[in-house]
């Protein structure tokens, strides 16, 4: 059960690679369902040059505990990752990861998506872009 | 008594105002610091709240000490 | 949209982080939804020492790239991936790694999902397991 | 005219044959293949069957050069 607020460039497949999921000899878990969400380059119709994340210190990373909690209460979980990044973006860079590892398929399927749905809908976190010649506060994000 | 208010993302850049300690009465809602700290302004009604890093709602009454902040609506994660 | 069926062990995150979607410049897919599954040391009760994995080249790479299209029809997904071991595997070992990349979350979740359950239920594949005195072939798959 | 028959996995194993050539009339269903191979052993009633690597239905008509397989359910994936 790890939260982590990144401030630089991260790649998902090489944290990936180095975490070692909680209390679990590896013919303990069967699944591991990963989301990895990355800037794209344009937005409403818009090219889009790079991106500014804003958090609350603090209250962020009590509120992806929050939802690793309440996941792990819902499905049967060996383990819950997750990784977002905050500050400036470039187009392609990750935004965030999510992972989870369970027994069974279907448990990792839907944590990993109530986990992305969580975070989108409440975890404190505020999208600037940068557009050629101005920059705005996305003001509202995509449903699931 | 003492509260430490904080606005963040848009709001904090066209309030102007990061954060700012403020003296209350005991009893004050939450909803309430905002029109001590920008009369005039309307409390958007998007906006969120929190008392102590833990989302509340508007009627929630300040301690000493408390935290608050006021933020948009969040924009994590991808598209 | 490649398939790959492999005969020795493989890291699904080095695979992933060497692995470019095909025709998409990096700021243009935002999700990227990930499963992988592995060889748990128990099954039906029974600690399962290793497993041999059997397919039926040729139509277990039709099946697969089949998936795959029928994927692609039915969302709008930059690119898809599907690994599959073959062989002699021991716990702890990926089975099989689907990746799917698009441009909104939803396709990403809801692509992964149908792919890994199309494999299981249609995909040529056969586990033979490795008890501590037999073995055994598995008659039947879990639902998802 | 001439198919080949392939078993595979827990079915190659329990009848001791990978595969095998075979002359058939014109008009022979898929499912046919089976009696003319292990004659007095039943058809298992969850085996699949395919055409040159395609599921068929066991009524699908062999024609000349075709590749036919049985085969148990597939248990690839994960649990």
């Amino acid at each position: 059960m790890t939260v982590r607020i990144l401030d630089t460039a991260f790649d998902p497949w090489s944290v990936l690679g180095q975490y070692r999921p909680a209390s679990a000899a590896d013919g303990q878990f069967g699944a591991t369902a990963v989301f990895v969400g990355s800037m794209r380059d344009f937005n409403e119709g818009d090219a889009v040059a790079s991106m500014f994340l804003e958090h609350y210190p603090g209250m962020t990373e009590n509120y992806l505990q929050k939802i690793i909690d309440e996941a792990m209460r819902r499905w049967t979980l060996t383990d819950c990752l997750i990784v977002h990044r905050v500050g400036e973006l470039s187009p392609g860079q990750p935004i965030v990861l999510v992972a989870v590892w369970s027994a069974h398929r279907k448990a990792a399927f839907d944590a990993s998506r109530y986990l992305m749905e969580e975070l989108k809908s409440k975890a404190p976190f505020w999208k600037k872009e940068q557009l050629e010649n101005s920059s705005r506060w996305v003001e509202h994000n995509t449903s699931g | 008594m003492r509260v430490h208010v904080r606005f963040f993302a848009g709001l904090r850049e066209r309030l102007g105002i990061a954060g700012r300690e403020i003296e209350v009465p005991a009893g004050t809602p939450v909803a309430q610091l905002w029109s001590l700290l920008v009369p005039g302004e309307p409390l958007p009604e998007n906006v969120l709240m929190a008392c102590n890093m833990e989302y509340v709602e508007p009627g929630r009454i300040v301690e000493d000490g408390d935290e608050i902040a006021f933020f948009p609506p969040v924009t994590g994660g991808c598209r």
